[in-house]
This record gives structure tokens, sequence and C-alpha cells, in this order.
């Protein structure tokens, strides 16, 4: 059941990301990513990654998806510009036919090579949490995830501040 | 005397070394250490090196055989000497002819610019050619014989510091011969398993020794001015000081050349009398004598036509050693003494008529014979002992090469008779021109200031002179220093006295007789004594050959110059394209694709990204070529 | 001894997180004149921390100084987070001293952001110090990433539209080879459960990856996110595009150390550690990819106008022959490759510094503008005419040594001819130096120019004191290369 | 070979195929952010799928929350400067990007 929901989810993912591609209206496109993020963190949570899930749909469909509306907001201009939207559909017309090339070819690749990938259990890190993991096994990632942090920080107060001579 | 054959021979023999080859450098370098001003004391040091050397000479001449070794560069190779019959004979014999020429020049070159540095190259010619001969390691003796290319060189840029055609021409020719006897020479001692030139015997002339034998046989007629390598010394005579031309090309480099033939015949290699070397070797002697003697025949100057006769009489000696019969050897290397002395006699003489009259060129002089007797009397002597006239000296030795080409072979002979006849006949010519007929003076020279040569240049000339007639009245003298050079070859013969075959004497009476009646033809027919040739000069057919060897059409320099020029002019063509890929078409390709690039990149992102790909793309290639 | 070695980890990463704190505590206001210092200090500090680290190595002999937990939450790893064995030193070492030689750079130029650029610098020596530190793939990543984040913050630092433009360009690319990166990982992650250095090593040294595939996979993307990193060509388009646009001190660290961490040390790392054996076709790979970069970062050069932009293209020619000598996978390759490494900080840090001294004393950096400088300004033709011997590896100048090792390994790994392209591109080298220093410092003065003088300060300091290593160096390289090589530490 | 992780694995190609597509394709900024976003996706998915293979997903949860932190300050700083370049430009066109070339 579980596995048939997640293909389903999966094939939406494919769907929404071609249509963030081809839609023409900026804010559309965001949106649409909003909802590949959306899925995607339905993905995590059916393949038991539920904190994975929660920081997917929170921060990814839900903070990046503002600041993409912001930054689509503060860049749209009075001017309705037809002629760019309309070019920009011209220029990715060819992305289905050219992802059902890469499928198919995936498809070719991996039936003549044998690609063959199974999962197995393991029994390393059975009885741990993940706050165990995340906090304790990745002290250094978490430490290069406040740096991070404070580099966004510090990126936003450079370049979001009004100059001041303007 | 016996002091000094004492002092010679004690200890090591190490007083060899530093009495006959460093004493005559250390001299050269104090003569050209002293100032131009003092010409006396140049020249007192010049002569004392001479006189020495002469001195010396004599004590080796006495000393017993000897060897002596010091141990120089390693690898075998040492600074070997040896004094034995062979080096005995050829130092007195170079150290007497040395002596005469050396007191010549100092007389000949006074006033002359170029004197000091003349006495430097004369010495350090003689060190050289001593230590030459002295050698008794092939390494040793190709140092001393590749060092005269120097003073070679040297005497022949003195008079015509502009102009170095000859000296190079000399220099390319000579260093060819020297190049191919170096070779030469590494072949017979890797055939012989030795450097030591008493160690090397009769290796078989066949194989690796027959190419060695060529190679050295090359080195040694090129010093002695054979053909091929004979084209520079008509030139020199032109253009380097007389002294020289009777030192070098007409005794010094012939013993050298001569010498080291000999060597090469007689001990080195087993060369069998009618074996094809032994052809080859005749072929070069019997061509060189020809060739040069036709030359001979038409030439209006004398220092020229005397060159000409230099290269021509080495072709006796090199024909008569070729037979490898010991009558042969015997004779040419009679010859080659003689040579020495009637060719300096002539070379000296033609210098006393240059000094007085400022030209030896026969058009502009003649009959000089009242105002200088003594000068005319010395060239007569020497030029009927070149002619083969008996009893002087010339005869004896032309004899005996006579009977060793009739042995060999009746052609050798024939063209040495024809050879014969032209020396002849030149000589009558220039006898006739320059001292007899109606008095011819250039136009600046006034009847009253020509007059015979002072004492020190007389002295040797005359002293030659009466040697051509003690060697030929008394020719066991020479004789008895040469036949035991030869060894067990000789087989007891002995070729002193009266020559054996009549019938070769009259037929060479004939030829002189025919000589003579062909001078008096041409005389008659032209009525002037530089012009008795004349009728066989311009005789159809000849005319048009000697007008192309006049112009150097057959000089064997000039043929290889012109394909050296186009080498030379090929090279440069090579040459400046690749310089041409270098500083232009490299440059220009490198800017070409630089710029290419940076036109290529617009600066458009989306343009990296497909790069970026095309990178990936070009990993999956070869990940999915090489796994 | 533990605690010692512990604490210089602490060192590391703990100075500049000190300064960040204490800096953004006391606020702008009060702390903008000391910014400058604080910087040259953290520089410094980790500079000479490095070399400590690197003493104390050669002292106890040791491989490596380990360091395994920041906090305790009681359920222990035995694992490392952090190392340092001689190449990191070695590295951390780059890192303070162009850290160091920025800063000065930012005094000398009097940089109108003082606060934000040494904000922004230190979280960039954070996250290189960080490249240099992590003993784990994803860690790297994570350091790559802030690395990467602060220096398009940099370049963006003045806001001018050029900034941005270099910036934004780096920012894409940068991202794309972080997805790349990103995707070898969890391909490798698939084979091994784990990313630790030691963990993959294990795993490729015995062969045993359950689908052999998926490593050709891993090592692809790897690969090809690395190289976009590093500027190899042909996935070098973003690398001149920031150098240029850079502000000049920013212009100094980027060219000096940051692209070099942010790739180039990473395929260091995967050719020293990981023995790739039946992947050597990953060495052949960045063989070619190193020989390319050579041949056509030199070839580019020449033609630039710009100073920076030609120092970028050099950047990315020398950045190849790096990558050629660690591609060999042998001893004496990478012993030059990281060696490169440290000459390439060195004199191309140098360079830059000139170009700020061009910059701030004449206003540009077109060297069609310029033109005999040598006489106004002699520190900085000197200097740059230093370190650009040293660059074209001319003799006894420390960039002879690296690059003399890395033909040789070269010639050993691959043959004469990918050795003899490596020296003829050198002759390369020696052209668009040539036609940089003839248009910037030799001639006559361009009218325009006869006024300026010598940059004081902070630049003229840097480049005097760079130029003093690459000439030591240099001169007691082989003594160097002995000790080094002697304790086993490279 | 099990059904689900070739799906994600195709997915996951797709959606990088899709973003770089359109990376090279768009020529607008915030677009051309977005599909820097659905790579990053694409990564999530493929981390996650490392993680089912090998039976823990702990350790991926942690590399995926990681890489969503950085994720989304990358985004940020890529808005900002393309709001800024919007500033300088009047619009949002890459193909203005190219004051710098060569």
């Amino acid at each position: 059941m579980n596995e048939t929901i997640l293909l389903i989810c999966l094939a939406f993912i494919v769907i929404a990301a071609i249509a963030c591609a081809m839609f023409r209206s900026m804010l559309k496109c965001a949106v649409s990513l909003a909802v590949v993020s959306a899925l995607l963190a339905c993905v995590l949570y059916l393949m038991g990654a539920t904190w994975a899930a929660l920081f997917e749909l929170s921060v990814c469909a839900g903070l990046v998806t503002v600041v993409f509306a912001s930054a689509i907001s503060l860049t749209s201009t009075s001017r309705h510009q037809p002629e760019n939207e309309e070019e920009h559909r011209k220029r990715v017309a060819g992305l289905p036919f050219i992802l059902i090339a890469t499928g198919m070819m995936l498809m070719v690749v991996i039936a003549a090579t044998g690609f063959h990938i199974e999962p197995q259990a393991n029994a390393a890190l059975v009885g741990l949490s993940f706050k165990d993991v995340l906090w304790n096994m990745r002290q250094a990632d978490v430490l290069g995830q406040i740096i991070v942090i404070l580099a966004g920080a510090f990126a936003v107060a450079i370049l979001f501040k009004e100059s001041d001579k303007a | 005397m016996n002091g000094i054959s004492a002092f010679l021979t004690v200890g090591s023999g190490m007083n060899l070394l530093y009495v006959m080859i460093l004493l005559p450098f250390v001299l050269a370098l104090l003569c050209l250490a002293i100032p131009k001003q003092s010409y006396a004391a140049k020249a007192g040091v010049f002569v004392l090196a001479v006189v020495a050397n002469l001195i010396f000479a004599f004590g080796v001449f006495r000393a017993p055989d000897a060897t002596m070794l010091i141990p120089w560069a390693g690898f075998e190779i040492n600074l070997a000497l040896r004094i034995y019959d062979f080096s005995r004979f050829i130092v007195i014999a170079a150290a007497i002819i040395v002596f005469l020429v050396g007191l010549y020049s100092v007389s000949f070159l006074r006033r002359k610019e170029y004197a000091g540095q003349f006495f430097f190259y004369y010495l350090l010619t003689l060190a050289l050619a001593n230590g030459a001969f002295l050698a008794n390691n092939f390494v040793v003796m190709l140092f001393f014989w590749e060092g005269l290319l120097v003073s070679l060189f040297g005497m022949l840029v003195l008079v015509n510091k502009d102009n170095v055609r000859t000296a190079v021409k000399a220099i390319v020719l000579s260093g060819t011969a020297d190049l191919l006897l170096m070779l030469g020479i590494a072949m017979t001692c890797m055939h012989a398993g030795t450097m030591m030139m008493d160690a090397v015997n009769d290796l078989s002339v066949s194989g690796i020794g027959a190419v060695g034998f060529l190679c050295m046989l090359a080195g040694a007629i090129g010093k002695a001015g054979s053909m091929p390598f004979h084209s520079w010394i008509p030139d020199a005579a032109n253009d380097a000081p007389l002294p020289f031309m009777a030192l070098l090309p007409a005794a010094l480099e012939k013993m050298l050349g001569i010498y080291l033939l000999t060597r090469i015949v007689l001990d080195f290699y087993d060369l069998q009398p009618g074996s094809t070397m032994s052809l080859v070797v005749m072929i070069i002697g019997a061509v060189t004598l020809f060739f040069a003697v036709s030359m001979a025949l038409i030439q209006k100057d004398m220092k020229r036509l005397l060159s000409f006769h230099a290269i021509s009489q080495v072709g006796y000696m090199i024909l008569g050693i070729g037979t490898a019969l010991p009558v042969g050897i015997v004779g040419g290397l009679f010859h080659m003494v003689n040579n020495a002395l009637y060719k300096c006699c002539l070379f000296l003489s033609a210098g006393a008529i240059e000094r007085a009259t400022g030209t030896t060129d026969l058009k502009r002089v003649g009959g000089l014979g009242k105002m200088m007797p003594l000068t005319g009397l010395c060239f007569i002597i020497a030029a009927l002992s070149i002619a083969g006239v008996p009893p002087f000296n010339g005869f004896f030795s032309k004899e005996l090469v006579f009977d060793a080409a009739i042995e060999s072979h009746t052609v050798f002979y024939v063209i040495a008779v024809v050879g014969a006849f032209m020396t002849a006949a030149s000589f009558l010519k220039l006898g006739h021109a320059a001292f007899f007929g109606p008095t011819k003076l250039p136009d600046d020279v006034k009847k009253e200031d020509v007059r015979e040569a002072p004492a020190a240049m007389l002295l040797p000339m005359v002293v030659l002179a009466a040697a051509c007639v003690v060697f030929g009245v008394w020719n066991r003298l020479p004789l008895d220093m040469i036949q035991p050079l030869l060894g067990d070859t000789l087989a007891g013969q002995d070729f002193a006295g009266w020559p054996h075959s009549m019938t070769l004497v009259l037929i060479s009476l004939a030829v002189l007789l025919l000589a003579i009646i062909n001078h008096i033809i041409g005389y008659r027919m032209t009525g002037e004594g530089i012009k008795a040739v004349d009728h066989i000069h311009y005789a159809p057919g000849l005319r048009q050959l000697y007008h192309c060897a006049e112009q150097h059409y057959f000089d064997p320099f000039d043929i290889l110059m012109v394909f050296v020029r186009i080498y030379a002019w090929l090279c440069y063509c090579i040459d400046r394209a690749i310089n041409w890929i270098y500083d232009v078409l490299l440059v220009r390709l490198t800017s070409f694709f630089s710029q290419s690039l940076k036109n290529f990149n617009t600066g458009d992102v989306a343009g990296y990204m497909v790069r970026s790909f095309i990178g990936l793309a070009f990993l999956v290639l070869l990940f999915v070529l090489l796994i | 001894m533990s605690a010692s070695f512990t604490s210089l980890i602490y060192t590391y990463i703990g100075f500049p997180l000190l300064a960040i704190v204490v800096l953004n505590l006391i606020g702008k206001k009060h702390m903008e004149k000391f910014c400058a210092p604080i910087g040259c200090a953290v520089g410094v500090v980790q500079a000479v921390t490095s070399v400590i680290t690197m003493l104390l190595l050669l002292q106890y002999n040791k491989a490596a100084v380990n360091f395994s937990q920041f906090w305790d939450m009681s359920v222990s790893t035995e694992a490392a987070y952090f190392s340092v064995d001689a190449i990191s030193a070695i590295v951390l070492f780059c890192i303070g001293m162009v850290t160091a030689a920025s800063f000065l750079t930012a005094a000398g130029m009097r940089e109108e952001k003082m606060f934000n650029y040494t904000n922004v610098m230190l979280i960039l020596v954070l996250g290189m110090s960080g490249i240099a530190l992590v003993t784990d793939l994803f860690s790297l990543y994570v350091f790559l990433e802030i690395t990467g984040i602060a220096s398009f913050v940099l370049i963006a630092l003045h806001r001018d539209i050029i900034g941005l433009e270099g910036s934004f360009k780096y920012l894409v690319m940068s991202a794309v080879a972080s997805a790349f990166i990103l995707a070898g990982l969890s391909f490798i992650y698939m084979e091994t459960g784990s990313l630790r250095y030691d963990a993959v090593a294990e795993m490729l040294a015995g062969n045993t990856a359950a689908e052999p595939m998926l490593i050709w996979l891993a090592f692809l993307f790897l690969i090809a996110g690395f190289s976009i990193k590093s500027g190899i060509v042909p996935f070098h388009g973003w690398l001149p595009d920031a150098y240029q646009s850079a502000p000049a001190p920013v212009s100094v660290v980027l060219g000096g150390i940051v692209t070099k961490m942010a790739g180039v040390y990473a395929i260091i790392r995967i050719m020293s550690d990981f023995l790739l054996g039946t992947y050597s076709v990953i060495n052949l790979a960045f063989m070619l990819l190193g020989l390319l970069s050579i041949v056509m970062g030199a070839l580019a050069a020449i033609a630039q106008g710009d100073f920076k932009r030609i120092l970028a293209y050099s950047s990315i020619s020398q950045i190849g022959y790096i990558v050629l000598g660690a591609s060999t996978g042998s001893m004496i390759g990478l012993i030059g490759a990281v060696l490169h490494f440290f000459n390439h900080a060195t004199f191309k840090t140098t360079l830059f510094v000139n170009s700020a001294a061009v910059e701030r004393q004449t206003g540009t950096t077109e060297i069609e503008r310029l033109g005999g400088l040598q006489k106004q300004m002699p520190v900085t033709g000197v200097s740059s005419v230093l370190a650009f011997l040293s660059t074209a590896g001319i003799p006894p100048l420390a960039g002879f040594w690296s690059k003399l090792l890395i033909i040789i390994a070269a010639w050993q790994a691959g043959g004469p001819l990918i050795a003899g392209i490596a020296l003829v591109a050198s002759i390369l080298t020696a052209a668009y130096f040539l036609r940089l220093q003839r248009k910037v410092f030799f001639g006559p003065v361009e009218e325009h120019l006869s006024t300026v003088k010598e940059a004081r300060g902070g630049i003229a300091v840097s480049a005097v004191a760079l130029s003093a290593v690459t000439v030591v160096v240099g001169l007691l390289f082989p003594v160097l290369l002995q000790i080094l090589q002697a304790q086993g530490l490279l | 070979m099990n059904t689900l992780t070739m799906a994600m694995l195709v997915t996951a190609f797709l959606l990088i195929v899709t973003g770089l597509f359109m990376l090279v394709r768009t020529n607008n900024l915030i677009r051309i952010i977005i599909a820097v976003e659905i790579v990053m996706k694409a990564i999530t998915l493929l981390l996650i799928l490392a993680g089912y293979i090998n039976g823990s997903e702990l350790l991926p949860q942690a590399f995926i929350v990681t890489v969503i932190v950085i994720e989304v300050v990358v985004a940020v700083v890529a808005a900002g400067i393309a709001i800024r370049i919007y500033r300088h430009n009047g619009d949002l066109d890459i193909r203005k990007l190219n004051r710098l070339n060569g």
C-alpha cells in the first residue's frame, strides 16, 4: 500500500517539476516548487524519515516559497512582459521530450548493465534515535549548520539592507 | 757534440721533450712577447731557436735508440717519444731545412710588419713538427699533427688579414685530411689493439684494415699536399710570405706527409707490391704528378709555377712509395730529401728576385742573370736538379722512382716520364725567361737598384745548391741513411751510385733532349723565353682545358664549396622556416587560439553550464570506454 | 599530550568564532577600526597554530591529531570529527597566511564595509578550516557550502553590478556543483552506509562494492562537482568572472586559497586517502582534466586585458598542475601537488595583492591603461616579478621545486608526452606573465600615471612578506622536503 | 530489481535533468534559483533512497536536515543577489549579465 502511494507521489513530483519548468507565470512556478517539496515531504514521511519530512514541509515548502514569493513580488514590474513569457515557453518546450528520452535511456542502461541495488538490513544504527544521530554523531554538521545560519544572517544583513546613501 | 748526445739520453728522455718540443715553443712565445720595435731581439731569439734546434737535432742524430714515456691523459694515451733511425733522419733533415729557411727569413722579413708573428708561427710549427716526428703514440702524434693546422692558418692570414679565403681553404682541406687521419688512427688502433706506434706492425689491408689504411693515407697525402688536397697551395703562393712557401708546402709538410706515408706502408700496414691498395696509392701519385705539372707548365708567375711543382713532386714520392717496392720507397724518400733541397732553393731564389724587383711575375721581369749572378747560379743548379739532369740529386732519385714504376706497371712509368718532360720544359721556360734574354724590369724599379741579395739570404741558397750537387755526385751519403730505414724489406739491395738500368737513363736523357728541342721550337715560334711552351698551352683542345683549370673548375675545394653553399642555403632556408615557426607561426597560433577562447566566452552562464555538461559527457565517455 | 593536541582544534574553529561573537556583541560602532587587526590576528593565529601542529606531529611522530567530541550526549562514538595531518596543516597554514594578507590588503585599500567584510571573512575562514579538518565527506560538503556562501556574499559585498554578476554566476555554478557532489555522496552512501574517509577508503581498497556501477556513478558526479568548484577546464566558466568582479581584498583570498580549498583540496584528499585500485580510470580522468586546464588556462590568459582576469586564468592553469600532480596518486605527485598548493597560495596571493596595489593607486586594473609602473611602484613591481618567476617555475624560487616534482610524477605515471605538455605549458606561463609585466610595469610611464606612488601600509607589507616566503621556501625547499619526508608526513 | 528503488532513482534523475534543463534554457534569475531548488529536491530523494537501501533512515535524515538548512540559506542569498541585480538592471534577464566576459 505504502509503495503504491509512494509511486504515485513520485509520479506527481515529476509532473509538478515539469509544470514548474513550463509555467509562464513566475508565481505559479514558485507554487509548483512548493508542491514538489510537499510531495517530497510525503515521500520522506512514508519512508520513515519523519524529521526530514517535517523540515522539508515547513522549511522548503513553507519558508522557501515565501522567500521566492516575496522576491517575485519585489521584482515584478508594472509593465507586463508577455513576449518574455512567450519566449520562455518556446525555450522550455522541449523539456517533456527530453525527459521521456532520459527516462527511456535510463531504463535501457539499467536493463543493459544489470544495475542492481536492493534494500538491506542495517544493524549498525539500531536502537538509536534521530536526536542521537544528529546531535551526537554529526557534531561537525551541527557546527556547520550553526555557521551556515550565521552566514545567512550576515548575507541578509549585507544584501537586503537598503543602502545608506540611497 | 758528444756532450749533447749524452745530455739527451740521460735519464728518462724527458730532455728530448724539453729541447726538441718545449724549447722552440717557449722561444716562440718569447718572440711574440718581445716588442715590435726591437726587431733585432726578435730575430736574435729566432735564430737562437733554429740554431739550437739544429744542434740538438744533431744530438738526436748521434743519440742511440731510446724511448720515453710520460703518463698523460690516461686511457693508454701516454706522452711517448722515440728516437730511432727514421726519427733521427727526419728530424735532422727538417732541422737543416728549418735552419736555412729561418736564416733566410730573418733577412727577408726585415721591416715587415708581421715578422714577429711569423717567427712565432715558424717556431710553433717547428715544435709541433718535431713532436709529430718523435711521437710514438698515435694520439700524441695526432695532437701535434692537428696543432700544425693552427700555425698553418696563422701564417696564411699574416699578410692578408682581411682576405682569409686561402687560409680557410687550406684549413678546410687540411682539416678534412686530418679528420680522415683521426678516423684512420681510430680504426688502426682498434684493429691493432694498441695506441703505441712501435707496437703496430704489418696489419692486414683488408676489411676494417683497408678502411683504416685509406683514411690514414688520406691524412698523410693531405699533409703532403697531394691531390685532391692540393688546391690551396697555389693560392697560398700569392697570399703567403715567401719563406712560408719554402718552409711548409715545399719542405716540412712534404716531410711530414711522406714520413707518415712511409710509416704506413712500411710499418703499420702490410702493403704488398701489386695489391689493390698499392695501386690506389700509385694512382694518386701518378694523377697528382701529371696534372700538377701540366698546370705548372703554363704558369707565368714564378711562385705559382713553383707551387704547382711542389704538388707535382709529391706525386713522384707517392708513386715511388706506393709501389711498395724497396727501390720505390728508397726512391720516394730520397726524392723527398732532394725535393726539400732544390724546391727550397728555388723558392728562396724566387724570394731573392721578389726582394730585388718587387715581383715574381715573369711577364714583368727577365734577364736578371747579369744583375744577380749568384742567385741565377743557385737557381739553375736547383732547376737542373728538379729537371732530372745528371749528375744532380734529382736525377738519381727520379731514376729510382722510374725503376719502381716500370716494375709495377708501364703506364705509371710513361706518366712519370711525361711528367719529367713537362718539368724540364717548364724550368727551361722559367730559367730562360727569368735569367737570360733581354733585361726586363717593372717600370718603378731602376736597373741600378737591382742587385744581389744580402749574404744571409744568399748563404742558404748556396748551401742548398751545393747540397743538390753533393747529394747527386755522392748520393751514397743520403742513401746510406735512408736504406737502413727499410730494414729487412731491403733484402741487401743497394741503390747508391749510378742507376742500374742504362736503358732508363738513356730514355730520361732523351726526354731531356726532347724538352730542350721543344723549348727551342717554342722560342723560335714566339721569340720569347716565357712563351716557349705556349704552343702546348694553346694547342687545340688543351687550351680549353687549361682555361677551365685556371678558372678553378677542377678545384676540388671549389667544387666542394658549391655543394657546401647549396647545403648552407638549404640549411638557411630550413633555419628560417623553423625560426618562422617559432617566431611567427607559434606566436600567431597562440594569439589566435587565445583570442578565439576570449571571443568564445561571452559571459553567458548557460554557456558555462553547457561547457560543464560537455565535460561531464567527456567523463561519461571516458568511463564507458575504459571500464 | 592528548589535551594539548585536541585543544589545537578549538583554536582553529574557536578563535574565528570567538572573533565573530566579540565583534558583533560590541557592535559595529566601536569595533570598525579594530576589524583589520582582529582579522590579521585570526590569520596569524591560524598559521602559527598550524606550524605548532606540524611541530607536534614531528615531535610525537604521529600521522594526525584527532578530535572526537565537542559535547558529550552520552552516546559515545569513537570516530573523530576533526583531524589534522600534515596535508591539513600545510593547507591551514596557507589559509592563515592568505587571510592575514587579505586583511592587510583590506586595510590598505581602506575598505568601506570593513565590518561586514570582517564578519563574512571570518565565516569564510571557518568554512575553509572546516574543509581542512573534517574526516567525513558529508561534513566536507557542509563546509564547502559555508565557504561558498561566504564567498558569494564577499564578492557581492559592495553590491555593484559587476560584483553581483560575478557572485551570481559563481552561486549558480557552485550550487550545481554541490548538487553533483551530494549526488555522488548518496551513491557512495548506498554502498558503504557511511561517508567517513576511512570507511570509504576501506570499501574502495577492499573492492567490496556490491554494485560497481554505483561507484562509477558516484565518482562521475564527484569529479564533475569538484571540478566545477576548483575551476578546472571545461568547468571553469565562473572562475575568471568571480575573481575579476570581487573587491580587491576578496579577490586576494579568493584567488589565493578559496577555490583551491573548495575543490582542489578535496581532489588531493581523494587521491591521497583513497586507494583507487580498480577505479584507476579516475586517475586518468583527473590527469586529462589537469592537462586541459594547464594548457587552456594558459592559452586563455594570453589575450586577456584585465590584470585580475589574467591572474584568474593563470590560477586555472596552476590548478591544472596541482590536479595533474595529485592525479598520479603517487607519493611524489601528491607531495608535488600539496607543495604546489602552498606555493600557488603564496605567489598568487602576492600577485593579487599587487593587483590590489595597482588598483588602489591607479584606479584601474585594465592593463591597456597601465604602463611603466616599475619606477613609481618598485615594491609592487619587484614582488610581482618574483611571484611571476615562481609561477613560471624558475629556480631557485619555490614554484620551481613543486613544478619539478609534479612533472617528474607525471612522467612516471603518464609518460613523457604528458610531462612534455606540462613542461611546454610553462612557456605559455612565461608568455602571459611577460605580457602582463610589460604592459603594467615596464616601458615608459603613461602620462596620466606620472603622479602614482607606491602603495603603503598593509598592501606593501603583505607583498614583501609573501615574496620573502616565496624566496625563503624556494631556497630551503630541499631541506623542508627532507624533513617532511623523513617523518613520513607526506 | 525493486520497483520502488528504481522508481526513486529514475525520478531523481528526471528531476536533475529537469532542473539542469531549466537552468540552461531559462533567462530569468528567479527561475534559475528555482531550478537549483529542483535539483536539490532530487538530491534529497537520492539521500533518502540511500538510507532506504542501507536499511536505516537515521543518518540520511540527519543529512537531509542539514542539506535543507543549507539549501534555504543558499536560496535566500541567491534571491538577495537577484533582487540587487534587479535594482541595477531593471529586470531579471540573465542575458544582461555579460559584462564579465573573455
